[in-house]
């Protein structure tokens, strides 16, 4: 094989794949290659890496349905997260324990997501073609109006609210009495360092499933004809604000239930400003993987989680141990940043 | 011909602001003058002095007193006050000063300059190395915050 | 202009033009959409668009000099205006700032110096006295300090005329030689009766101070109101150019359309075609830019081919899209008997009608799906077919998808690597073919095409319009074609109506004279003016 | 400045409020909330005239992108940064007062200009959607200037200052002092009225800034730039080089922006390095937008407006949130809340009322047709 019939090969490959992930997986390849002259255990890493994906896939999952709507990237998850916590905290207050406490925080999250995520939509049906920048303003407005939320609402129950004043709940609640880590501990694999949360991901896959099977079903292939081309969408007899309503809905409700997981495995429930800056994450993740602005797979979600959490699960060990600096902040800044600037200014994508 | 002229322009607007840019760092360049009254080898400190920096208030400086004057730019003008132990009379002194760039304090001897005015600056006007209290490195003074969500309240 | 010939990617469409234009004479050019007209227009104006395709052949001379333009730029140098159909005016800004837009007159400012001349401050005054000279120029009342958003259209077209008038101020500056020829395209179609009499008038008084003007339009009585000549052209090639003494509308109408009738009408003789009324249509008002119907009432019989033709922008293409429920639409539409609702896409599609859209990228496909998608979208969502049901949930059937799209691959001949390819990636004939077997799948009774040859290969053309037939003559699918190509419709249609200015001119036999059909299509029979 | 509409009569008074609900809005709310506050009128005025100083430059440098059609530069962080930078060598220098100030300006310049520039290219290549991609280049940048000042300032780039760096040897501490140059500006001119200090050579400096935007506007870039905003392609074909019309809106945007930062800062009189700038975009875009702005559409008077209506709230909050219900932390929430709400209701209002003048459009073209 000579030099050219490579090339021939390699570029197109690279044009599929995108230089920006090329770039990033090769880094964390890189990572995890000099870890162990880093002094840093590469088992541990990976478990870290596991556990990180674990927590935050759902999350990632919930862009998935808006994208395929043509809603654009989900900058409102917090809005999906503030439905979840509502759902958290009322489990807790109302005093369920173990497993039955995280289903009952799904249960009672999803009346929230639900009608949130529906005036979400129709929101977002009326300022078609600026759903971004509106979509992450809802998400900020609804963070700061829960944040008033979280200091009128009449909760009680002790270990929520603060000690001193006995109302309003404290900024981080330990979920540990309740449903910490009930999945991640669900089958867990443990061998030397190497750990893995199998129920988290099992549940993950479970979910990924249902929504696989949802965009096989007629509605979905709606919604994804509805995302792809409005007009021929409409043009067939499709309803495209109702389709865009319902990717919205399930994108909401997506959200809360990845909160929810995500507090499971992390161990608390972060309030007020917690929310506030999770949509960025999950968004690069999205994209990371392979993702454009309408495009969007369970594929996708799986390997830019991995991506995305494995660099940053990485970077700070392997930097620490090399040059006793942790610089893993500013590269998840650049990272995600400069992934969702890269999918903006593809130009392909701009003729929508 | 009209390319060169305005590239000239260009260059001379550059140069201006890069000479403001030099002048603003002569000018506005501050510098700590520390006042002393201690005696130092041969010269006796004096009992009382009035000193003013700039015009500012006169100070009262005792024996074995050290005031600290925060200033900018490089050239100074410093006034001394004080009553003659022997005519009972009282004199004074104005001066310049002029602290060369690089140094951040310096220490101005009274006594050493009242031994001998016309002895050169040099002699009575000397740098100082601030004794910083040396910081203690602990953990939390190298971590800074970086939640943007931080700065709500500062604003 | 010599000898002018054109072609575009081995199309010819312009064919040994040869024409004479002298100071201050106004040349009528009439032809029907697709006649070279523009193509010749955009060649007189040096536009970037032909060089890009290749240039042209022969050439152009102006008093008796050869020139060449390189760009626009050089043909407004060389006094050459022109008015495009669109305008292109910024609607925030007065009629004098749109007048003078990048040519504004500056003052000096001592900021220019460092950062360049757009620091230059506007020299309101100049602006003023430039935009009142152009404006006092062409003869009519307007406000050089009036926004054009609130102007009507015939004044914002004045003010595209001004502009090209002001540009012979810059020679001062640019050097530009004072404006010797105006192109005025179709300027009148936008305009209202009183505002076409007022620009009529303005060509005429422009016309005494020397510019030539050469005028398109399709407003024939207009051509010979104010016109020295007349030059007819048809498929690329001059047809007439006559002094307008010599001419009529009658006999232009038949110039313009009436060529050899080169497709043989291909629809069997005895063919039956009940009597029975499927589909009717009353006062229709469809509201879709550029293509606006004002009230449209046909009536079409079962199994028969009908053809809607007319001239771009009068309407035909809003009829179909109107009834799908594309664009805004009121009146009535009765398919079977049965009132369909309006402003609602899916009602008409449950009801067996079917539509191939004009807009093939836009509206007719999915690019970035693959060919089964596109094929079996319209029937999954509409007739619940290739689906698979457990219980309450319909699951999409792959396997039945794509067998039904490999049979109209086959059946359609189209051009694809597999059926999973994705639609974007087929050339303009087999996106259209795909659009057909899209409503082929549907199972209309009822099918409306529109343009269906336009922008594909001859052979391509041929082979959709076959099919049409074909699927008529097999399933006795009612078809309802539209189309800017009269002789495509003689070829396959049964009856043909004719729109003009968003009404139904006339419906003729396919039979018909050509001479009939150009004249309904310039509607010149129903607005007879002085 | 934009001349009132000529058709100000068919202007229904419902239109009126829907157009101007922002404003209308937030004068209810600090209506409402200055008797709860409980503050006396010279307290809110020295507050007000204190923020109208730090706050107006800043404000300003959004009007151009809007006039360029750009929409809400949200990369004004960009400029923001540039001027830190700008005032963290001045402080390292030790440098003070008004000169500090200037040098902080001369430096911040030139990394403005690379910056916008930078900026203004990649919002080309995203047309339509300028906005989130100004905000996510804001975002990304932060990223890039934390490199700088945390791990290659000290490092690489020399900083001697101990009180500047952190103890480990490199990167600069969490707040910078500008004690030595805090209100130097502000109080170059004294001057009180009714109890209140007015910064009046800031206001002045806001002042000419004022002017040079009137006067820029008359320009031939500002022409320029009103045409390519408000149509690009008909700028295209009229020569105007939209592009670059475009670019240097965001660069002109950028550098006022960094000195905008400047005067506010040494109004604080502290620079919290790694935050200072990041909310600022932000909190300069909603006081623009209660002056009535809109994305496209933005005058010198809702800058004035904006900033007084929206620092009023921002000051009575707290207070007002502690007296009702006993809790200052609510009045916090609450502003913050207001901010990003008032964004919200703007952007929304604009895109349903862009929606609806197509729809008019449309519905006026039909008329003229018949």
């Amino acid at each position: 094989m000579d030099l050219n019939t490579v090339k021939a090969k390699a570029v197109p490959m690279i044009k599929s794949f995108g230089l920006p992930r090329l770039i990033i997986t090769g880094f964390l390849l890189l990572m995890f290659v000099i870890a162990p002259f880093a002094g840093v255990n590469v088992a541990s890493g990976l478990s870290n890496m596991f556990t990180r994906f674990g927590m935050n896939a759902v999350l990632v999952l919930a862009m998935v349905p808006m994208v395929h709507s043509g809603c654009g990237l989900n900058f409102g998850l917090p809005l999906g997260i503030i439905s979840g916590l509502l759902g958290a905290t009322m489990s807790i207050e109302f005093g369920y324990a173990g497993f039955t406490s995280f289903l009952m925080a799904i249960v009672l999250a999803t009346p929230f997501a639900v009608i949130l995520g529906a005036g979400y939509g129709v929101l977002l049906n009326k300022v078609k073609g600026g759903e971004m920048m509106i979509a992450t303003y809802v998400g900020f407005s609804s963070v700061a109006f829960m944040c008033i939320m979280w200091l009128l609402l009449p909760y009680d129950s002790p270990t929520m609210v603060w000690g001193y004043a006995g109302t309003g709940l404290r900024t981080t609640i330990s979920v540990a009495d309740y449903y910490g880590g009930v999945l991640d501990n669900f089958l867990r694999i443990e061998i030397g360092h190497l750990v893995i949360p199998t129920g988290t991901i099992l549940f993950f896959a479970l979910l990924s499933l249902l929504v696989w099977l949802f965009l096989r079903t007629k509605t979905g292939t709606a919604m994804t004809a509805a995302g792809s081309n409005p007009v021929f969408a409409t043009a067939s007899g499709v309803n495209v604000d109702r389709m865009r309503i319902l990717s919205v809905v399930l994108s909401t409700w997506l959200g809360a239930v990845g909160i929810i997981v995500y507090e499971q495995s992390f161990g608390f429930i972060q309030l007020y400003m917690g929310p506030f800056n999770m949509a960025m994450p999950a968004v690069s993740a999205v994209l990371l993987g392979g993702a454009s602005v309408n495009k969007a797979s369970i594929a996708n979600v799986v390997i830019g989680t991995l991506l995305f959490q494995g660099i940053l699960t990485m970077t700070p060990s392997v930097t620490n141990g090399l040059i006793q600096t942790d610089v893993s902040e500013v590269i998840r800044i650049i990272v995600s940043n400069g992934m969702i600037l890269y999918a903006l200014t593809r130009k392909q994508e701009v003729t929508r | 011909m009209k390319v060169t002229r305005k590239l000239f322009i260009r260059l001379g607007a550059v140069l201006v602001i890069i000479i403001l840019g030099v002048v603003m760092f002569f000018v506005g360049k501050q510098h700590t003058i520390l006042i002393d009254n201690f005696s130092s080898g041969d010269y006796r400190a004096l009992d009382e002095f009035w000193v003013s920096v700039d015009g500012s208030d006169y100070l009262d400086m005792s024996r074995m007193m050290r005031e600290q004057f925060v200033v900018m730019g490089q050239k100074h003008n410093i006034s001394l006050q004080w009553e003659d132990e022997a005519s009972g009379q009282m004199l004074a002194v104005s001066f310049n000063i002029s602290i060369p760039l690089n140094e951040d304090m310096m220490l101005l001897s009274v006594p050493t300059f009242m031994a001998d005015m016309n002895a050169p600056q040099s002699t009575w006007l000397t740098h100082f190395e601030s004794q910083a209290t040396p910081s203690s490195s602990s953990p939390e003074d190298n971590t800074v915050v970086l939640d943007d969500t931080a700065s709500f309240s500062s604003f | 202009m010599k000898g002018i010939s054109k072609e575009f990617s081995g199309n010819k469409v312009l064919n040994d033009i040869n024409f004479k234009l002298y100071p201050g004479e106004i040349l009528g050019l009439v032809g029907e959409n697709g006649a070279g007209k523009s193509t010749l227009m955009k060649i007189l104006f040096g536009m970037d668009e032909i060089r890009e395709t290749g240039g042209y052949g022969g050439e152009i001379l102006i008093d008796g000099k050869k020139v060449t333009f390189n760009s626009s730029e050089d043909a407004i140098k060389a006094g050459i205006g022109m008015v495009h159909q669109e305008f292109s005016l910024i609607p925030d800004f007065t009629v004098g700032e749109n007048i003078l837009l990048n040519r504004e007159p500056e003052k000096y400012s001592v900021m220019s110096e460092l950062f360049g001349k757009r620091l230059n401050t506007l020299d309101r005054k100049e602006m003023q006295r430039r935009a009142l000279k152009a404006i006092e120029r062409l003869g009519v009342e307007l406000d050089a300090n009036k926004k054009i958003s609130g102007l009507p259209v015939g004044y914002k077209q004045f003010t595209e005329i001004a502009r090209e008038l002001s540009k012979e101020d810059d020679k001062k500056e640019g050097g530009a030689s004072s404006i010797r020829l105006l192109v005025l395209d179709e300027p009148t179609a936008v305009l209202s009766e009183h505002e076409a009499v007022a620009l009529l008038k303005a060509m005429k008084m422009l016309s005494e101070a020397g510019i030539a003007i050469i005028f398109i339009s399709h407003r024939l009585q207009e051509i010979i109101d104010v016109c020295d000549s007349i030059m007819v052209m048809r498929d690329g090639l001059i047809i007439r150019h006559v002094d307008k003494s010599e001419a009529d509308v009658q006999k232009i109408a038949s110039w313009m359309v009436g060529r050899s009738v080169k497709q043989e009408r291909v629809v069997k003789a005895d063919r039956t075609v009940s009597d029975e009324i499927v589909l009717k249509v009353e006062n229709l008002k469809v509201e879709m830019p550029g293509e606006m119907v004002k009230n449209v009432s046909f009536e079409v019989r079962k199994g028969e081919i009908f053809g809607l033709g007319g001239l771009a922008g009068q309407g035909k293409i809003g009829v179909p899209n109107g009834i799908m429920g594309l664009y805004l639409a009121s009146g009535s539409v009765e398919f079977e008997g049965k009132s369909l609702k309006l402003n609602n896409p899916s009602d008409p599609l449950t009801s067996g009608l079917a539509f191939v859209s004009e807009d093939r990228r836009g509206v007719g496909l999915l690019l970035d799906e693959s060919l089964e998608w596109n094929v079996a979208f319209g029937a999954m969502q509409v007739k619940n077919r290739f689906l698979k049901k457990y219980g309450p949930i319909k699951f999409r059937d792959n396997e039945a998808i794509r067998k039904v799209t490999e049979e109209y691959v086959d059946l359609l001949q189209i051009k694809c690597t597999s059926t999973k390819q994705r639609a974007r990636q087929l050339s303009g004939g087999n996106q259209q073919k795909i659009c057909l077997a899209k409503a082929f799948a549907l199972e209309p009774k009822l099918l409306f095409v529109s343009e269906p040859t336009r922008g594909i290969d001859v052979g391509a053309k041929a082979l959709v319009l076959e099919a049409l037939r074909k699927y008529n003559e097999e399933n006795g699918t009612t078809i309802i074609m539209v189309s800017s190509e009269l002789e495509e419709l003689r070829s396959i249609c049964d009856r043909i109506a004719i729109v003009h200015d968003g009404s139904i001119a006339g419906t003729l036999n396919a039979t018909a004279s050509s001479e009939e059909f150009g004249v309904l299509m310039l509607g010149e029979m129903k607005e007879a003016r002085e | 400045m934009t001349k009132p509409e000529i058709n100000m009569k068919n202007i229904s008074v419902k239109e009126l409020i829907i157009n101007n609900i922002v404003p209308i809005l937030f004068i209810c709310i600090c209506a409402v909330g200055i008797p709860l506050s409980g503050y006396s009128g010279s307290y809110l005025l020295n507050e007000i005239l204190s923020r109208l100083g730090r706050n107006s430059f800043l404000v300003l440098s959004l009007l151009i992108p809007v006039m360029a059609g750009m929409g809400l530069n949200f990369g004004m962080t960009l400029g923001a940064m540039a001027g830190q930078i700008g005032l963290i060598f001045v402080s390292d220098w030790s440098v003070v007062g008004i000169p500090g100030m200037v040098l902080a300006a001369i430096i911040s310049t030139p990394i403005s200009i690379i910056l916008g520039y930078m900026c203004g290219t990649i919002l080309n290549h995203a047309k339509g959607r300028e906005m989130v991609t100004s905000y996510i280049i804001g975002f990304f940048m932060n990223g890039v200037y934390q490199l700088f000042v945390l791990y290659l300032m000290g490092s690489l780039i020399p900083i001697s200052s101990s009180e500047l760096i952190l103890p480990r040897g490199y990167g600069i501490r969490n707040t910078v002092n500008l004690e030595s140059m805090r209100k130097s500006l502000d109080n170059l001119i004294p001057f009180n009225i009714f109890g209140a200090s007015v910064p009046v050579a800031t206001l002045i400096l806001v002042a000419i800034f004022c002017l040079i935007i009137i006067w820029f506007r008359r320009t031939k870039l500002g022409q320029d730039m009103r045409a390519v905003g408000q149509d690009m392609e008909v700028a295209r074909q009229a020569g105007i080089k939209v592009e670059r019309t475009r670019v240097l809106s965001i660069i002109l945007s950028t550098v006022f922006a960094g000195y905008g930062m400047i005067i506010y800062l040494q109004n604080i009189g502290t620079l919290n390095t790694y935050n200072s700038h990041s909310q600022i975009g932000m909190f300069s875009i909603a006081a623009l937008l209660v002056g009535g702005a809109s994305v496209d559409k933005a005058n010198i008077r809702n800058v004035f407006i904006g900033i007084i209506l929206f620092h009023l709230m921002f000051t009575i909050a707290p207070t007002v949130g502690r007296n009702l219900i006993g809790e200052a932390q609510l009045g916090e929430y609450f502003r913050v809340f207001v901010s990003y709400g008032v964004i919200t209701l703007a952007l929304v209002l604009y895109e349903m009322r862009k929606r609806r003048a197509e729809r008019i459009a449309l519905e006026k073209g039909e008329e003229v047709a018949v």
